[in-house]
């Protein structure tokens, strides 16, 4: 019992990261709105960096900025890894927030030009436009 | 749906979850993730690149490919909103407001047109004018924004920021101009054909740097070839700004191309 | 102490997400993903990403929400879930 | 120093640029730009093909910095050959589409082209890098570009299948990464070849098993294995021709690829075979994608939906043969990514043809097309039966090792479904066969003849030359592959497999 | 016995194939097009008899085309069987190709050009499947033909030939596909050969039910042999012209059917294995079955060419059971009924086609007293019949003389009580025609007795063909000698 409130004790906010994304898939999947599903997809992507940005991190380090005199130049008192943050989790959530934002953007558009033709987001309204299109 | 979808879910976060089980303890210096690769950064970007800020070292020089790329996503979303939305079809009916008298003609025959200049103004059916107070607020708060995009874009090897961040507070800029006047107003100054060529140009010069590379007999990317040009001292450095602003470039104009063409459905009326 | 200030902005986190998915005003649901974009910044900011959180907050809970605005301003602002 | 391997990525993406400037500057040379760009990339992975045939595998250091601490392009055997395909398809199509592409979008062309040439970056992109990150970003660019452009097609189902899929497609990208955020949380690398020196060690992990299952889901997603199908068909079929010409024989192929180099080269066989035990649960899977799409593709009337539910078919044989766990099954699929490939293009060129004069192709549209459209059908009858598996087309080589996989392995089912699928198969194109063969344009009650009077010749209305000509270059490379395919696989399959 | 390094039998292939275009392109003049059709015809003709000295002498000529995996290329070896067959096809597509000018002319026919140039590609299919060094080869071939087979089985285009063509191809492709490729795909991962060698592939790999169960998928598998219960898409097939009916459905596709069986037969499985497994009986009482009903059920056709089809699936079953009696003599004479049957029912089916040209008549118990207006017809058709059921002085009877032997040699009576009984079922269902045709009253006659035969361009054809089936009974050479040298060949003599 006790190993295992550790267990979540030491890994509560991985847990709390699945939750978020469970969140965002369940939007994803079961909304009925697409500017819904699109909050969703945002949210899961998000839980994604936050996953991410929770591996770089480090106890007792600070910001992956060089400090002090190695700052220019670079050639002082040789570095401690251990006081720097991994910055490699960083870059790729850089990247992956930068696609995120495309991707909503470009489905924004879509949800525009689907609302310009079926003026409606509503999944199954939608669906019931279209199947009468296909009966007349 | 919903069941199904919940029942999806629920097995998905129990893989996540299972797979958490033997994952290190959160924020442990001594994890295999903080310890491979990324001790080689701490320790030796400095030394290899002479930036300070890893982040950006990383960003614009290990992986820099990787940048590269990811620019080019932000240019196809630009590309993809301009693809889907853009509509060039003429306006039926056209609205002028006469400036003085603020009295509104409304003129249905398409080639029938009011010279538009400073006694008239060409405008929508649902418009009203931009209230007086946020227009002059914005007028004096743009500037400073778009300074402080500057700032962040070429000071990012040094401190937070970057290409993505400088480019996305300067686009923002031009869309705070766009709402608090109006779309036209924006558009007057920065014209479609301008951002088009921007958001391009801007993953171009990333490229043109990388090909440059190339071509002085280095790999794609590769800096260092720089040197018998610039000269040895901070080349990477050098590098990586003109990356940062080509990155810039290209955020900035892509931001503003989605904002006008969702919000004006691709008429580029005054929108919102 | 890193995971109590941590603790609580995660639920904070959680309950903007469940908030803007719930919310039956869309507009709504823009503001609150604007606050949960927010409350993801600051998170990051105290694991030490400082440029991921700089990006987030120009990007998350700037841009993105103004697209959202702008796409529910050209769409319809009701929705029934 | 050869950059081979970086042109082939970066030529298109040079060229998307430039039409993407041209398209607001001067529309007309966009075309031009366009076709010099592929043409470039596919005379830099042909290069990349004879040099590593001769030389054993490329390792492109991008921005001069040593994996796994810079990014590494890595051309190998496999990928070598998928790009070749890749690029050789996007050229000969963007020449063949030009007329399709005139016709369905006037207006905004130039911009398609850049649209295009992004979506040939990232399937080059996804087939030549060696790092798991990386791959993510191009699959984004791919899919990114792919949502555009299937948008742009239908007017009334396009933008909603283009939704749907970006929802599905998003889904599976995430899945990837966060598989890729788990393999990188145990073993703090992101480099292929790197992380393949490590999992000996780390067999047990539930973590790495995780972070396999996910890898494979977004990617099973990705290619639309059988459940997960369902966004494909709306997809391709309400794309516009220039686009589902590329995309059905690519998207779903590089997946596949990526696939088979999760399998081979990042997890490595013995982990994926010996210490887990998916593999006949995957066999089974494949088996029931290749029969569930043979029936639903039994139940279209429209000749896109059809060919749709034919590549899920299809999907099903690549699956099933690289899971069933010996060389000869892997061998057929990798097999298959190729010639499948090639199966594909031409018969979506040749619907693209009739697409462009009929504008409708509900089967019961197709009447007397033999004598209208004769090589647009030649090319076509002779995809069909590539399809089929009729010797000495080169889709009966790949079934050949799939079945002789199958039958190494002992999974019986997969081969009676591999020949069951032929057979239907059969029955689907010799239905359209007739169609276009019996009845004749004039009379509509479907009736055959009764006098000879009836067999006046009907006007030929065939499509322009250019997409004749590809048609008919990509229906030689049909026989030609087929008749080389021990070559393709001695010298370029079997040493992969080997190493 | 060498083997002689030749590109002959590839130039053979290729020729009909090759003028496939120069037909459809010279589609508007149809002179020019048959001409080209009978330089391809004499030239394929040419090549392969100039082979048949060579092979006479014992040895093989071929060579290897494409490898596509190894242990199975494509490649073509040409052996005294094969040579056989080649020869058969190839100067009957002479024939043919005069015979059917004179039809589709006569009938003028819609779209002959699409007509000649399918026929090119079948023949030519053909003569590769006669020169097939390996199963690969053969499958690929015959596939070919299937498919090439299909536009002129439809050639009308109408909803009957629609119907047909359905079930020609559900049981040719059906069972090609669904059968005979995975029995190959089994032999080849079983032995990784796919080579034809006298002695068989298998090396005491295979057990007697798993040799049972792939003896029977071949056999059915080939469903262009006629074995019943596969036989029924080709009395549907009879749709097609005459000329199709005759070159195609009397020799060439119908033909390769049973070719194939006997190279399985004789090759993969080898006499020694199917003897010691006692698998050739099997085979023979299948095929005696076949025989027994076929005919039974041709007495029942009032449609001439039906009648001619359940005649031809018998006479197949001759085939197959004379390979399958695994006796020499027997085996002798099953391949060389190959020829003779082939000479004998194409004669038929001239005559028919003649008929049918000249009076518009297709049913028999409409020909009644005909032979006064078309003696020569008649006469050739007399001697057709004759071959077939092989009564001297006619070819036919070498072959079923052969056989006969064969099964006393075999000593299996119940074979020879088949032969027998069969050949008064084929009396019993050729006789009358001729009869009716010429023995009836006045009164009972349907045409009156004035001379109009068929255009001289049916004529012809059939009169030679009916000369050499008349011939062979004095000079069966060179194709008793080649079936000979064939089954010594196989016998590892």
């Amino acid at each position: 019992m006790t190993e295992l409130f550790m267990l979540i004790a030491a890994k509560y906010n991985y847990c709390l990261y699945v939750i978020l994304m469970m969140i965002g898939l369940y939007a994803m999947i079961a909304k009925n709105n697409l500017m819904k599903k699109l909050v969703g997809m945002n949210i899961f992507q998000t839980a994604i960096i936050l996953f991410y940005v929770s591996i770089g991190f480090k106890h007792n380090a600070t910001i992956p900025i060089i400090m002090g005199d190695h700052g220019h130049g670079g050639h002082g008192a040789a570095i401690n890894a251990a006081d720097y943050m991994n910055p490699l989790p960083h870059v790729l959530m850089l990247t992956a927030i930068v696609v995120s934002v495309a991707t909503l953007g470009v489905a924004m558009a879509l949800c525009v030009k689907v609302y310009q033709r079926y003026q409606t987001l509503e999944e199954d309204e939608l669906r019931m436009r279209l199947s009468e299109k296909i009966k007349l | 749906m919903k069941l199904l979808s919940l029942i999806v879910v629920c097995l998905t976060g129990g893989l996540l979850l299972y797979g958490t089980a033997d994952l290190p303890d959160w924020g442990d210096p001594n994890a295999p993730a903080s310890l491979h690769l990324s001790n080689y950064y701490i320790e030796n970007a400095i030394r290899d690149t002479e930036v300070p800020n890893l982040v950006t070292a990383v960003l614009a020089d290990y992986r820099s490919i990787d940048t590269m790329l990811e620019t080019a996503v932000v240019f196809c979303a630009g590309l993809a909103c301009f693809l889907l939305l853009r509509d060039f079809t003429p306006k039926k009916d056209h609205h002028y407001r006469h400036v003085p008298t603020g009295v509104i003609l409304h003129v249905k025959n398409p080639d029938r047109q009011v010279i538009v200049g400073n006694e008239f103004e060409d405008m929508d059916k649902e418009w009203l004018p931009p209230d007086t107070i946020i227009k002059t607020v914005c007028r004096m708060l743009i500037p400073f924004i778009q300074i402080y995009a500057l700032y962040v874009v070429a000071h990012g090897d040094f401190s937070p920021g970057g290409g993505f961040q400088g480019g996305v507070i300067l686009g923002s800029s031009f869309i705070l101009l766009a709402i608090s006047y109006n779309l036209k107003y924006l558009l007057k100054r920065v014209s479609e054909k301008f951002l088009g060529i921007l958001s391009a140009a801007g993953v171009l010069v990333y490229m043109g740097i990388g090909l440059a590379a190339m071509v002085l007999g280095g790999n794609f990317l590769d800096y260092e070839k720089y040197a018998p040009i610039f000269g040895e001292h901070h080349i990477r450095a050098l590098g990586m700004l003109g990356v940062e602003i080509g990155v810039g470039m290209s955020v900035t104009a892509v931001m503003v191309i989605i904002y006008i063409n969702i919000v004006s459905e691709g008429k580029h009326d005054e929108g919102l | 102490m890193y995971w109590s200030i941590n603790l609580v902005i995660l639920i904070f986190v959680i309950v903007c997400a469940l908030g803007a998915i719930y919310v039956k005003d869309l507009l709504a649901t823009a503001i609150l993903f604007g606050a949960y974009s927010f409350m993801m910044c600051l998170l990051w900011a105290i694991m030490g990403a400082v440029d991921v959180a700089f990006t987030e907050a120009s990007v998350g809970a700037g841009v993105s929400t103004v697209f959202f605005v702008a796409a529910v301003f050209r769409t319809s602002r009701r929705t029934k879930d | 120093m050869i950059h081979y391997p970086a042109i082939v990525v970066i030529a298109p993406l040079v060229g998307a640029l430039i039409a993407g400037i041209l398209s607001f500057v001067e529309e007309r040379y966009a075309y031009p730009a366009a076709l010099i760009a592929t043409g470039i990339s596919c005379a830099a992975a042909v290069r990349d093909l004879i040099y590593v045939a001769g030389h054993g595998p490329i390792a492109y250091h991008m921005g001069g910095w040593a994996p796994p601490m810079g990014i590494e392009y890595r051309i190998d055997t496999l990928n070598a050959m998928v790009l070749v395909l890749i690029t050789a398809i996007a050229f000969l199509n963007l020449a063949a589409s030009w007329p399709n592409i005139k016709q369905e979008m006037p207006d905004r062309s130039p911009s398609f082209y850049a649209m295009y040439l992004l979506f040939v970056v990232g399937l080059t992109g996804v087939a030549s890098t060696g790092d798991l990150f990386n791959l993510y970003v191009l699959i984004e660019i791919t899919s990114l570009s792919s949502y555009t452009m299937i948008a742009l097609g239908d007017r009334d189902r396009g933008p909603i299948s283009a939704l749907n899929y970006v929802f599905v497609g998003v889904i599976g990208a995430s899945f990837y990464l966060l598989g890729v955020g788990y393999i990188y949380i145990k073993t703090g690398t992101l480099n292929m070849a790197e992380f393949a020196t490590m999992i000996p060690t780390l067999q047990d992990s539930t973590t790495i098993l995780t972070a396999f299952i996910l890898c494979i889901v977004g990617v099973f997603i990705k290619m639309a294995l059988f459940p997960l199908h369902v966004w494909l068909p709306n997809a391709y079929s309400y794309a516009p021709v220039g686009f589902a010409r590329i995309v059905a024989p690519l998207m779903t192929k590089v997946m596949v690829y990526v696939m088979v180099r999760l399998m081979i080269t990042v997890f490595g066989l013995d982990y994926i075979f010996i210490k887990l035990h998916i593999a006949d649960t995957l066999v089974w899977l494949g088996t029931i994608a290749i029969l569930a799409g043979g029936v639903m593709a039994l139940a279209q009337t429209n000749l896109k939906k059809m060919l749709a539910y034919i590549i899920v078919c299809e999907i099903g044989y690549m699956v099933g043969g690289a899971w069933l766990g010996n060389d000869l099954g892997l061998t057929g699929a990798v097999l298959h990514i190729l010639n499948d490939g090639l199966m594909t293009f031409a018969l979506f060129l040749a619907v693209g043809n009739m697409v462009y004069k009929l504008d409708r192709v509900q089967i019961k549209d197709l009447k007397g097309l033999f004598a209208k459209m004769p090589w647009t059908m030649t090319g076509f009858v002779l995809a069909a039966f590539s399809i089929v598996g009729v010797p000495p087309t080169c889709g009966f080589f790949s079934k050949w090792y799939l079945i002789l996989g199958a039958f190494k392995a002992g999974a019986w089912h997969f081969a009676a479904a591999l020949i069951i699928s032929s057979l239907i198969c059969a029955v689907l194109f010799f239905k359209v066969f007739e169609v276009c063969f019996f009845e004749s344009p004039d009379t509509h009650d479907g009736h055959g003849s009764d006098t000879h009077g009836r067999h006046t010749t009907v006007a030929i209305q065939e499509a322009p030359a250019i997409s004749l000509a590809v048609l008919g270059i990509a229906g030689i490379s049909l026989i030609v592959v087929g008749m080389y395919s021990k070559t393709i696989v001695v010298r370029l399959i079997w040493p992969l497999l080997s190493s | 016995m060498e083997f002689i390094q030749s590109i002959k039998p590839i130039l053979a292939v290729l020729i009909p194939l090759a003028v496939i275009p120069v037909l459809v392109s010279s589609g508007g003049r149809p002179n020019v097009r048959e001409a080209w059709t009978f330089i391809a015809g004499i030239l394929s003709f040419a090549l392969v008899v100039s082979m048949v000295p060579a092979v006479l002498d014992g040895n093989r000529i071929g060579l290897t085309l494409f490898p596509i995996a190894p242990g199975a290329d494509i490649a073509l070896s040409v052996d005294a069987l094969g040579m056989l067959f080649a020869l058969v096809a190839s100067s009957l597509y002479i024939i043919t190709a005069m015979y059917s000018i004179g039809y589709m002319r006569g009938l003028n026919e819609h779209s002959q050009t699409r007509f000649v140039a399918f026929f090119a590609l079948a023949i030519s299919a053909t003569i590769g499947a006669a020169f097939s060094a390996n199963l690969i080869t053969l499958y690929l071939f015959y596939e070919i033909l299937s498919l090439a087979t299909y536009p002129l089985v439809t050639h009308h285009q109408d909803e009957k030939s629609k119907v047909s063509g359905r079930r020609y191809l559900t049981f040719i492709l059906g069972t090609s596909i669904g059968l005979v490729l995975p029995a190959m795909i089994w032999c080849y991962h079983a032995t990784g050969t796919l080579e034809f060698s006298a002695a068989g592939i298998f090396t005491g790999q295979l057990s007697t039910p798993s040799a049972t169960v792939l003896l029977l998928m071949f056999v059915f598998g080939f469903a262009k042999a006629g074995i019943m219960p596969v036989h029924t898409w080709l009395p549907a097939a009879m749709v097609a012209p005459t000329p199709v009916s005759a070159l195609l459905h009397a020799v060439a596709v119908v033909k390769v059917g049973v070719f194939s069986i006997i190279r399985v037969l004789t090759g993969i499985f080898g006499v020694e294995l199917l003897s010691s497994l006692g698998l050739g009986g099997l085979v023979a009482f299948i095929a005696s079955v076949t025989i027994l009903t076929s005919s039974a059920i041709a007495l029942s056709q009032d449609e001439f060419k039906r009648r001619l089809a359940y005649s031809t699936i018998g006479q197949l079953s001759y085939i197959v059971l004379g390979a399958a009696l695994l006796s020499p003599k027997g085996m002798t004479g099953g391949i060389l009924h190959i020829t003779m049957h082939a000479f004998g029912k194409i004669t038929l089916f001239f005559c028919a086609g003649a008929i049918y040209v000249a009076t518009g008549k297709k049913y028999l118990s409409q020909m009644v007293g005909i032979g006064y207006r078309m003696p020569v017809t008649m006469t050739a058709f007399l001697i057709g019949a004759m071959s077939i059921i092989g009564l001297p002085p006619t070819g036919g009877f070498i072959s079923k003389w052969y056989l006969v032997l064969g099964t006393l040699e075999g000593d299996q009576a119940v074979m020879l009580f088949v032969l027998l009984t069969s050949s008064l079922l084929n009396a019993a269902y050729f006789m009358p025609i001729f009869y009716k045709a010429f023995f009836c009253t006045q009164a009972e006659a349907m045409f009156e007795r004035k001379f109009d035969e068929a255009p001289v361009m049916c004529v012809v054809p059939l009169v030679i063909t009916a000369l050499i089936s008349f011939i062979f009974f004095f000079v069966p050479q060179p194709f008793l000698k080649l079936s000979t040298l064939a089954v010594t060949g196989f016998t590892g003599g």
